[in-house]
């Protein structure tokens, strides 16, 4: 069971986690692991303080890079369930941006699906952020840090 | 001359001004092509994304009738 | 902003991240990046039908040993806020037994600390666990399975 | 004769039927020579740990006086 979403506005995370289990993992005892990413907009990027920020995105590509993305992965380990929300429009600071929740059997595959998947997002779903800064200006983000898993 | 949807996102859409292109073309016609015509004297920035059919696509792609293509920047989601 | 806490009856890991966010990080704009890890009891292990367990630790060296690995890991990574729980006693099948949550700055480092910490729980912390099985028998779990890391 | 603490653990507690044993001997004593006198007759399992004061700690490593010594087999928290 997979879940992938879009906010236009505000979400909670740890709410969505729970609405995620009971509405589908309720009395299930098969998962022993549950891996999460939260990403949570910063008031500070690459040395400028940032009071808000607009994220742009291209919708059926989303839904369709999103879904690719989760699929891949749950060929590659054994997961039982991927929850996926990402925030679009305008959001502010300490506002979740993007979840990823991965419930598997063990341990291992739990940890390598979820930063998989928050990498290859973070690389291939068209999203865009621009941000507004304290100064006045306004910039686009211009690029995601490299992929930081060690391999 | 056959019908293709052209969409431009973030910096792109402000480099061109406008967030789509809709029109008839010769096709088949490769997206840097695609691109000169339709943004005469404005260079298509070099770290530029093409996607055809919500896929990623090589600016050297041929486009064809129907198509629904789109040049973006680098993602930043996440 | 650390915290660590064993649990002698059930939890909510959830609800612990969310306490501990209002408690401690409400208003805080300075990190972008929350891993989690949940372990949560399954109802099968190594073949055989498990219908609950029993979690012994030795208190006193049980906080020294999570007390240590999560300063070594603040020492590590760039890590802001760190939130670890552990379930001793009895536990039932979906019971969630270990909750490790990092916060920081940057995805690499949380997910990095999050893994790491689990890893070093996994393989010191003095939990020792014993299995009922469908079949009558009980027996110690007799090793955790090796650091899933791949260095 | 110095009072030294002992527990014992999960899977060793049950093979040595007890949790603790409390009691005067003469240190400075190695873990293994402790086990041996406390347990005459029940070999030491090989891949059973030992703490001194909640550190891990070596099988030759001296015991002194006060110490609290733990003996338990390979931990499975997590």
């Amino acid at each position: 069971m997979n879940s992938i979403n879009i906010h236009e506005g505000s979400f909670d995370p740890w709410h969505e986690i729970i609405s995620f289990q009971n509405n589908n993992l309720n009395g299930v005892k098969s998962y022993g692991a549950t891996a999460s990413f939260v990403g949570t907009m910063r008031d500070f990027n690459e040395g400028d303080d940032v009071v808000e920020m607009v994220l742009e995105h291209y919708p059926l590509m989303t839904q369709k890079q999103l879904e690719s993305i989760v699929e891949l992965s749950i060929e590659k380990w054994p997961v039982q369930h991927v929850l996926l929300s990402h925030r679009v429009g305008l959001i502010q600071p300490s506002d979740p941006i993007v979840l990823v929740v991965v419930w598997s059997a063990h341990r291992a595959a739990a940890f390598d699906a979820c930063r998989h998947i928050m990498e290859e997002l973070k690389h291939k779903a068209p999203f865009w952020k621009k941000e507004s800064l304290l100064s006045g200006e306004s910039r686009w983000v211009s690029e995601n840090t490299p992929d930081t898993r060690d391999n | 001359m056959k019908a293709v949807r052209v969409l431009y996102f973030a910096s792109l859409r402000e480099l061109v001004g406008k967030s789509e292109d809709s029109f008839a073309i010769e096709v088949p016609i490769t997206g840097e092509s695609l691109w000169c015509i339709l943004n005469k004297g404005i260079d298509l920035p070099e770290s530029s994304l093409l996607a055809i059919n919500h896929e990623y696509a090589d600016l050297q792609t041929n486009i064809h009738e129907n198509d629904e293509v789109a040049f973006f920047p680098p993602v930043t989601g996440g």
